[in-house]
């Protein structure tokens, strides 16, 4: 029978290397999974992709080149500029549903995007998740937002602010750095004069988190530094050590060293790969998953694998059971699926450790 | 070769960018102590020769193609051009090339580095000043606002500061007012006869060449075509009318009088 | 020059074109062109396009740098400002999509003409930096300028229309964006068979003395800045309608390196290198994707290869160029023609 | 309005301006003698960066050792690039050179990224931990640290140029090649030190900022912030590389503190502009000559 | 060409009171003369006296502290370079300044810059104006100043390929095509032999005799200026120190000993002679 292809604009390298390898690995092992397990309705799985280097434009190239090769209906982008830049075409195919590594808040439209979903909260639900959790632990707490200055680092600010507002947070200050900033001493500077309660990063994955870290430290600075989802890979923090721990973010999928009991999905996770997996892994697996599940339902429905049904068939998941990847079931009524949980670096056991219960936000 | 050549350029061809030939078979020899002078028209080869002898070919992506040059008895053929410069051969190259960023002291101090490993005493700019006194009056100006004339004089005053034993001297008079000239070529005879340096003269001026010279060849497209001494070589009855412009008198013919030749066919008629 | 063509008047000599295999051959190219969407697939097309569009920009950039000496940094923020402008003008205003790109590229001029004026007092490597200094406060201008770029999220393009239907698929833009390129090669080969072309090359070459003949060089570095960024802005203006996102983030410094690197690739100063670098330039990353195809079933991890792999051949093809041939492809070309004299429409 | 941040703010800036210093220092080296604005240093510097931390991190080797090494690497690729690039381009147009560095600076990249990979990393701490105060006004160390070393460094080189014969070897070099030859100056070997302790230079400024910030295949970047520096400075000036960029430290500190981070490069960039309309050769940078 | 003569006997160019100065360097002072329309006229001096100078002064590169220039009456001191050359200033330069990107062609065309009105659109589409103007300049420059110079073998190759004494005729081209009325050559035959001065002697006296021009000439061949010019003037440290008809400021004792020194390469050898054998 003939396959369902999944194409791929993947940032194998550059910037955002890290999380293209772990996508392209937790896609590829869920799809091992089904394709031993049948495949769909009898029809293998398969994925076809493209190292980008976190180029929008040669994203664009991969996604054409792979679309004129050969029938895709399932596809997976890079970033949120390619996410927006391809949306007029897969809109206009119709043939396609589209997912990736972008979680900006503005894909979360349903309307603006017909075509695309994200495999968890986007980043203002992110963000929004952290408040609650900081809402709960300390009313009325002072926060000072820091962010990269890029369209990935700005993306939640808006959101973050009024969120803090309706929760009764003060933010006291907002600090942007520059994308390429390494030496963050004057930022420091600034975050010491406004003594903030908890400090929430946005827009990074590692630097300059460490060093901010290492600063604050030094200068005695009581404030608890937060993160969202992209720089909440624990292998990262593995390598800053001692500084690292106590480091709190959200994140919407459970660690790989997750032993949950209902979490059978991560256990066969560890027998496929022995080693750690990271955070992107996770949400390439759950990103293939849905995928998947997406198509199973389409064909089961006697319907064309149509960019329209497909989406409808992912709207239609209710209570799903992502096998523990995510600890509690979820709906996709929408673009994304606005749940996520507390976790805090231990670097005396190199793990992350589940700080809060699941929290959902969804309306 | 005689013991007392300091300088051999035997039968050597020079091709430029690999395609251009520019010499063709030229050979010439400069005694110790004495100063030759080579002549012949623009694009003659001239300059390709000085530059031949310094090494300073390959920076123009020109090459020796055959023949070969020998300096104080050794053959030159693989020398870096500084390493021939600390051996004592100078080139004052054509259009001056003085250090234009530079002082007109720190063009001397460059200078200076042709002494590197030659265990000579280093010469006081006292000695440049004191033949060219303007570059005494401008020493702390930049070389580059100096005028064509005294750009000239620190060229050589370089050629001074680094004691070479042969000086190359491409077209000193270029540029210089009639006065300068005649100082600028005593001095470089009295240079000659202080201190025996050995030069070679490259000049269009042929009269004043002629003036300090003790032997002479002159070129054409690559080749000598007529050498011996100046005495022979001012008599000549060609040398007289193409490079001293006397036609049969002992007078030059004026500007004046020249001939208006018939003009070419155009082009498109 | 070819041997063996006797010409006939001044006209003939003074023509784009002066032999008949040169005419031959390029209506040869003229009729490939045309009917090249016949045979290419979505992706051979979309990179089409695309080439379309970098050749416009980098013979906007080699008037600038390669004929008039003025090096810039800065042909992507230009690019930027005739995006954004074709953009603000789609959403806001709808006015047919030819003014609007003959708007992107007069908006850009303007541009150009401003960051250019430090080419009045800054020369050589000082005035590359500035045109980088004006590229990144651009950059800060499309971040900030909330009301009409939209910050860092960008502008969404409607698609260009054309007679009432909407110019959506590549084959459509292609016929839309290859002719226009054209049109702007052909304007760059006439200007310099005039004297502003020449006024610009006198400028590239000694500046001062030109302007002792007649040259102001106020005015020509100025307008030498204006029409580079006006082919900038119009290629900025295809590049929206072809993407049709416009964000901050679109046009970013190593875009600007690109068609620096094309036109030294290509050729600096002939407009032929102007369009064989970017041409070069575009299809080589996508060259090293087939290796690549071609290579993973050896090399498991070809695929991670490719990025740094590309990384690398792109600074070495400009290293390479640079050095061993520093006239360009163009010069290669010149070469082969010389070596095929009139192949093969010998007379 | 707040003194103590002022001065902190300010100190901070002077911090990061001695790096920018250090690392323009080796674009005015090169400068000085090639007139080759080396777009590279960027990457230099990086690769200096990532040396350090394969002989630190991965072979394990002390600091005190791995130091000297990283520099003596980045004066071998000095060597190297020199040697192979820049030599064969004697007497090319100055934007063809430039251009080369740039492609330079693509192929150390893309060699960095196969070799160890595009995440970033953090370098093993060697500075210690310890804050400084001076009185009341915090200093981060490490930044401290890269302050002094900056300063010996440049102060090294401004003595050198002062009173060493071969500063004006280096700016005859510069201004004409032949006519350097012909004064005997060892043309090739100006060059190849010239680049060597350049690069060198740089490779030490990245083990720097690398132990500030952390390494990656992008801290290249850093490079233009430098450039930025030596144009404010004048390309061929030791003193304006340290002036400039003192300078452009703290401005980028104060706008960044009372702007807002995204506000420092259009400052300084901005100031670069008006820099250059008022000086447009750096405020310490040799005129070109024009004369007709 | 267009010999619009002046007022009668008055000067096609006067300079008066002119002084320049770089810094604390004085490089020209209160220097005042005049050049007779169809005259050649020649400016000597030593070796930094500012006749360079003076020339970037008349077409408008320098910019006098003091003093004033007058070209046909009009006082032309603030005038920018472009427009001095629109009203018929032309000049050569000391040091060869061709256009080494293009050929000789195109660079005896750039002469005509000024006159021309092709503007940027007409020339983008090349339309009926700008290639017919085109065209009259080719062949104005063919028939007029290619032929005249007998440059027609040469004016498709790139000036950097061909021989100095070319360069130089090329300048002169150049010059010419600029319509001037004024000729400022700055040294146009240093660097040539005996034979390449007589070809240029007999351009810049046709150039006079043929196309009316008026020239001002800087140049050190003394018995070349002596010959061909109608009046000399002499500066030195940017002083007129003499001025005349050529022979008698020959004869001017201060200025042979300023500037002419014996002016004698036979006496020269005599007393290089001499010395050697005191020696
Ligand atoms: N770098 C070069 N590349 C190519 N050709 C060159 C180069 N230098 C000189 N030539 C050619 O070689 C020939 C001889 O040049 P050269 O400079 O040696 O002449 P010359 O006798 O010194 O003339 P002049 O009296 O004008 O100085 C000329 O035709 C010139 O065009
Ligand atoms: N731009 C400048 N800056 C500083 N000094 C200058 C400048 N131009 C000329 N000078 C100086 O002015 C004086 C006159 O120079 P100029 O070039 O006019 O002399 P000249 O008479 O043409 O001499 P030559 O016959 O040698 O060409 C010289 O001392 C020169 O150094
Ligand atoms: C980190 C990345 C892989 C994607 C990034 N978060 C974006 O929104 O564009
Ligand atoms: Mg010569
Ligand atoms: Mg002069």
């Amino acid at each position: 029978a003939d396959e369902i292809v999944i194409g791929g604009s993947i940032p194998l390298t550059g910037v955002f290397a890290f999380a293209g390898v772990g996508v392209e690995a937790g896609m590829q092992d869920y799809i091992k999974i089904v394709n031993e397990a049948g495949g769909i309705a009898g029809r293998k799985l398969r994925l076809a992709y493209e190292d980008t280097g976190y180029k929008v434009d040669a994203s664009v190239a991969a996604f054409n080149k792979l679309t004129s090769q050969e029938t895709i209906n399932l596809y997976y982008g890079d970033s949120t500029g390619f996410a927006k830049t391809i949306n007029p075409e897969i809109d206009r195919m119709g043939s396609i549903l589209m997912a990736g590594a972008s979680f900006a808040t503005e894909l979360n439209d349903p309307k603006a995007f017909p075509h695309q979903f994200m495999a968890g909260p986007d980043y203002s639900e992110m963000t929004g998740i952290l408040l609650e959790y900081i809402a709960k632990e300390k009313p009325g707490a002072k926060i000072v937002l820091v962010n990269s200055d890029t369209e990935f680092g700005r993306d939640p600010i808006a959101a973050t602010k009024a969120r803090a507002k309706e929760l009764g947070l003060e933010v006291v200050e907002e600090i942007i750095t520059p994308p390429t900033a390494v030496d963050v001493s004057t930022e420091v500077l600034k975050l010491r004069r406004a003594r903030p309660d908890y400090t929430i990063f946005h827009g990074y994955v590692l630097a300059p988190l460490p060093e901010f870290m290492t600063q604050a430290k030094q200068l005695g600075l009581e404030t608890k530094f937060m993160g969202t989802f992209w720089s909440m890979d624990s292998s990262i923090w593995d390598k800053v050590g001692e500084v690292a721990d106590g480091f709190m973010g959200v994140m919407p999928y459970r660690y790989y060293y997750d032993e949950a009991e209902d979490a059978p999905m991560l256990k066969r996770i560890r027998e496929m790969r022995p080693t750690y997996q990271s955070t992107p892994y996770m949400q390439g697996f759950l990103t293939a998953m849905l995928f998947a599940e997406a198509a199973k339902r389409t064909l089961e429905a006697g319907k064309d694998l149509t960019g329209a049904n497909l989406k409808a068939a992912l709207n239609s998941i209710q209570d799903f059971d992502t096998g523990g990847l995510i600890g509690m079931p979820i709906s996709i009524p929408g673009n994304s699926i606005p749940v996520g949980r507390i976790y805090q670096y231990n670097a005396a056991a190199k793990k992350m450790e589940p700080a809060s219960d699941w929290i959902s936000v969804q309306e | 070769m005689a013991a007392d050549t300091i300088l051999d350029i035997n039968n050597i061809e020079v091709v430029y960018n690999k395609t251009i030939q520019v010499l063709r078979g030229l050979s010439l020899s400069v005694e110790r102590g004495r100063i030759v002078t080579l002549l012949g028209s623009n694009g003659a080869g001239k300059s390709t020769t000085l530059k031949a002898v310094s090494s300073l070919l390959t920076l123009e992506n020109g090459a020796v193609t055959s023949g070969s040059i020998r300096f104080d008895g050794e053959d030159i053929a693989r020398a870096t051009p500084h390493g021939l410069v600390r051996r004592g051969l100078f080139h004052v190259m054509e259009g001056r090339r003085i250090f234009e960023d530079l002082t007109v002291e720190e063009n001397l101090t460059a200078a200076t580095f042709a002494l590197s490993g030659r265990g000579l005493k280093p010469t006081a700019f006292d000695l440049v000043y004191q033949y060219f006194p303007r570059l005494y009056e401008r020493r702390q100006g930049r070389a580059g606002y100096l005028s064509g004339g005294e750009q000239q004089m620190l060229a050589i005053g370089r050629a001074l500061i680094a004691q070479p034993s042969l000086i190359l001297l491409d077209e000193p008079s270029l540029g210089l007012s009639p006065i300068l000239v005649e100082e600028i070529f005593s001095i470089i005879a009295s240079i000659n006869r202080d201190t025996g340096v050995s030069m070679l003269l490259v000049e269009q001026n042929a009269a004043v060449a002629f003036a300090v010279a003790h032997y002479g060849y002159i070129m054409e497209s690559g080749k000598i075509v007529l050498d011996g001494p100046t005495e022979r070589l001012v008599r000549d009855e060609d040398v007289r009318e193409f490079y001293l412009g006397m036609s049969g008198g002992e007078h030059a013919k004026s500007y004046r009088d020249i001939k208006h030749y018939k003009r070419r066919k155009r082009w498109l008629s | 020059m070819l041997i063996g063509t006797a010409k006939h008047s001044y006209r003939a000599d003074e023509a784009l074109l002066t032999t008949r295999p040169q005419r031959i051959w390029m209506g040869v190219l003229a009729v490939g062109l045309a009917l090249a969407p016949l045979v290419l697939d979505n992706y051979w097309l979309y990179l089409a396009c695309f080439v379309a569009i970098n050749v416009a920009s980098a013979t906007g950039l080699n008037i600038l740098t390669g004929f008039t000496g003025l090096v810039s940094l800065g042909q992507a923020a230009f690019m930027a400002v005739g995006a954004y402008t074709v953009a603000v003008l789609e959403i806001r205003i709808g006015t047919p999509f030819l003014l609007n790109l003959v708007a992107a590229g007069a908006v850009a001029a303007l541009i150009g003409v401003v960051v250019g004026l430090p080419s009045l007092r800054v020369k050589g490597l000082y005035l590359a930096i500035a045109t980088i200094a004006a590229s990144f406060i651009l950059h800060f201008v499309f971040v900030n300028w909330q009301t009409v770029t939209n910050g860092n999220s960008g502008l969404s393009v409607p698609p260009a229309t054309f007679l009432g239907t909407p110019l959506t698929d590549y084959v459509q833009l292609y016929y839309v964006f290859v002719p226009i390129t054209a049109l702007m090669v052909l304007g760059a080969a006439n200007l310099f068979r005039t004297r502003i072309g020449r006024a610009f090359i006198a400028i590239r070459d000694r500046d001062i003395s030109a302007e002792v003949l007649g040259i102001s060089l106020l005015r020509y570095k100025l307008m030498s800045f204006a029409v580079s960024s006006f082919y900038a802005g119009l290629a900025g203006g295809m590049w929206a309608y072809f993407f049709r996102v416009v964000t901050p983030e679109s046009f970013p410094f190593v875009y600007s390196i690109f068609f620096l690197a094309a036109i030294i690739v290509g050729g600096m100063g002939t407009i032929l290198g102007g369009i064989l670098g970017a041409v070069f330039m575009t299809l080589v990353p996508e060259l090293l994707r087939f290796v690549v195809d071609i290579l993973s079933p050896v090399l498991p991890n070809a695929g991670t290869l490719l990025s740094p792999v590309r990384t690398i051949v792109f600074g070495a093809l400009i290293i390479g160029f640079l050095v061993f041939e520093p006239k360009g492809l163009a010069e290669i070309v010149q070469r082969l023609r010389r070596f095929f004299h009139l192949w093969p429409f010998k007379k | 309005m707040d003194v103590l941040f002022f001065i902190e703010v300010s100190l901070a800036g002077l911090g990061s301006g001695a790096l920018l210093s250090l690392t323009a220092l080796a674009f005015v080296l090169i400068y000085k003698a090639t007139r080759v604005i080396n777009l590279a240093v960027g990457e230099v510097l990086m690769l200096g960066a990532y040396l350090f931390f394969a002989f630190a991190s991965g072979l394990g080797m002390p600091a005190w050792a791995a130091i000297p090494l990283a520099i003596a690497g980045g004066g071998a690729i000095g060597a190297v690039v020199e040697r192979g690039m820049i030599r064969p381009m004697l007497g090319e147009n100055p934007i063809a050179v430039f251009m080369v560095t740039i492609g330079l600076g693509s192929v150390l990249v893309g060699l960095v990224e196969l070799t160890w990979g595009t995440d970033p990393r953090a370098l093993p701490a060697f500075m210690g931990n310890a804050p400084i105060f001076l009185g009341e006004a915090y200093v981060s160390r490490k930044i401290a640290i890269a302050f002094v070393v900056a300063a010996l460094v440049i102060a090294l080189f401004l003595a050198l140029f002062r009173f060493w014969r071969g500063g004006v070897a280096l700016r005859a070099t510069a201004t004409d090649q032949a006519a350097a030859y012909s004064c005997g100056i060892n043309v090739p070997g100006v060059f190849s030190l010239a680049w060597i302790i350049g690069c060198g230079t740089a490779a030490g400024a990245g083990v720097l900022l690398g132990a500030i910030g952390g390494i990656s295949p992008a801290m290249g970047v850093f490079g233009l912030s430098a450039l930025v520096v030596v144009i404010v400075g004048g390309l061929d000036s030791v003193a304006g590389a340290l002036l400039g960029g003192l300078a452009i430290g703290l401005i980028e500190a104060w706008a960044g503190t009372y702007l807002g981070g995204e506000y420092k490069l259009v400052t300084t960039f901005g100031l670069l502009i008006v820099a250059l309309m008022i000086r447009p050769y750096g405020l310490f940078g040799t005129r070109e000559i024009e004369r007709l | 060409m267009q010999a619009r003569a002046g007022a009668q006997g008055a000067a096609r160019l006067k300079v008066e009171g002119l002084s320049l100065s770089f810094g604390g360097l004085k490089a020209l002072r209160d220097v005042s003369f005049e050049v007779e329309p169809g005259s050649i006229t020649a400016l000597i001096g030593p070796n930094g006296a500012g006749k360079t100078s003076m020339f970037n002064c008349i077409s408008g590169f320098y910019k006098p502290q003091a003093g004033r220039i007058v070209y046909d009456g009009a006082d032309v001191t603030r005038t920018h370079p472009p427009e001095r050359a629109k009203m018929g200033f032309a000049r050569t330069f000391q040091n060869i300044a061709l256009f080494r990107g293009m050929t000789v062609l195109d660079n005896i065309k750039l002469g005509r810059h000024a006159y021309m009105k092709t503007n940027l659109l007409q020339a983008l589409a090349y339309w009926g104006p700008a290639a017919r103007e085109e065209m009259e300049l080719r062949a104005e420059v063919e028939q007029r100043i290619i032929d005249f110079l007998e440059i027609n073998h040469i004016r498709n190759m790139p000036v950097a390929a061909l021989s100095y004494g070319l360069q130089k005729r090329v300048e002169l081209a150049r010059a010419l095509a600029m319509r001037p009325r004024i000729l400022l050559l700055d040294e146009p035959v240093a660097g040539m032999n005996r034979e390449e001065t007589e070809d240029m002697a007999r351009f810049i006296l046709d150039v006079k005799e043929e196309w009316g021009t008026t020239i001002l000439m800087v140049e050190h061949d003394m018995s070349m200026v002596m010959d061909i010019s109608d009046h000399v003037v002499v500066l030195n440290f940017g002083e007129v120190i003499s001025s005349g008809l050529p022979h008698e400021v020959q004869a001017d004792p201060h200025v042979a000993e300023a500037y002419l020194g014996s002016g004698d390469p036979a006496a020269l050898m005599a007393r290089l002679k001499a010395e050697a054998g005191a020696a």
